[in-house]
């Protein structure tokens, strides 16, 4: 399942949801990605995720899929936050549920790599001397790319 | 045919979104990207390192030597950095 | 921080508390371990879980501290309960809270595997024929391994 | 000594502490086990085989040549299966 909003999430629901009233499930990892201060020296005091309305849906659906091609998942989740955002808010959560905590693993971290060079979103970062757009790290694109060499 | 903008080439350009009617040889992205260029000094400069910008026709990512026709969706953006 | 402890826990008032205040945390990944039915063909009604009161506080804080020496996080936490569950009940929380997603899902998975192989605890399964204490697996033993070759 | 049984060794054993005595000559892990199994015939059949025990001496995992003391706490245990 995936979902895009703007309004914040509750983690342990979501979860709780996830796996409600399934006996296959043994493990379930996620990952939760919080606005942090990044634009050091300055401190960053909020940011702004901009995405693509209709896009953003799709490459979600097509990563969930392929995640769940590849890796025998019970349930999966996927959300992410657009709009602005204060530091230490939640932006993005990703969760695997799998009768094995390997696969559950392995899944949810293939699934925040792709996204983070897949999905059309993109940060503006505010700070004291102003507005700007956030650049994509090579080291992104890197972890995305070992899913595809294994 | 629909053209999106996103991020800073959105805020660069000032513009989000806009229809354009193009002549009918133009019928694949780098052709529509030699064609808007010549709109104006802030496509120009927006589209003059094309190893800054991502593109998407229907929503689906594409190469620059992807066919496009008169009803398609194109989006042009920088790499994505959500998550 | 580690718990070991009879009650169940809020695995998301756990992890708001982990990273409260704390604006160095880009990511957190965690785990959740759940009682699954594992005992088919017949079902599992419920499990309890023994462990050695002093030596599991000692090992999950050997754990947890090998992790922090091994990743660099700015925070992590290991809750495991003991005494009876319940089919779908929450076992353990491994969570670690990094800068970088990578340490993260690294720190988490090798918390897990570890304390699977090394924290003192041992599953009687009841089912409707009787109970029967779970026996070790070498997939466990496996996981845990491939850490101390990297 | 102290000595401390859980899982399948408690329930076979039907004892999950107990403090013993043993000779001066009986000096580490090894030998305690020897010991132990002379004690009757469920200690003998828990521990006929020594790769389904697991012995801790002091809360801390120890091979069998382990040396022990008099006031050590020594635990048996199957490999552990928690997480």
């Amino acid at each position: 399942m995936i979902r895009v909003q703007r309004e914040d999430f509750d983690m342990g629901l979501e979860l709780a949801k996830l796996t409600k009233n399934n006996h296959k499930v043994g493990g379930l990892t996620s990952f939760v990605g919080l606005v942090r201060d990044i634009a050091a020296p300055e401190k960053i005091s909020s940011m702004t995720l901009e995405h693509y309305p209709g896009m953003t849906e799709k490459q979600l659906e097509h990563i969930e899929s392929i995640a769940n091609q590849r890796w025998h998942l019970e349930a999966s989740l996927i959300i992410h936050r657009y709009g602005k955002l204060d530091l230490g808010d939640q932006i993005v959560l990703v969760a695997c549920a799998s009768s094995h905590r390997g696969e559950a693993f392995e899944a949810c971290h293939f699934l925040i790599d792709w996204l983070k060079t897949k999905a059309p979103f993109w940060k503006l970062e505010e700070t004291a001397s102003g507005s700007k757009w956030v650049k994509a790290i090579d080291a992104d694109k890197d972890a995305a790319h070992r899913w595809s060499l294994k | 045919m629909k053209l999106l903008y996103f991020a800073w080439i959105r805020t660069n350009l000032g513009v989000s979104e806009e229809s354009v009617d193009v002549p009918s040889e133009i019928n694949d992205v780098r052709a529509l990207l030699d064609w808007l260029v010549n709109r104006g000094e802030s496509y120009k400069a927006v589209f003059s390192d094309l190893s800054l910008i991502r593109v998407a026709v229907n929503q689906e990512y594409v190469d620059l030597d992807n066919a496009i026709t008169k009803g398609d969706e194109i989006a042009f953006f920088p790499p994505v950095t959500g998550g």
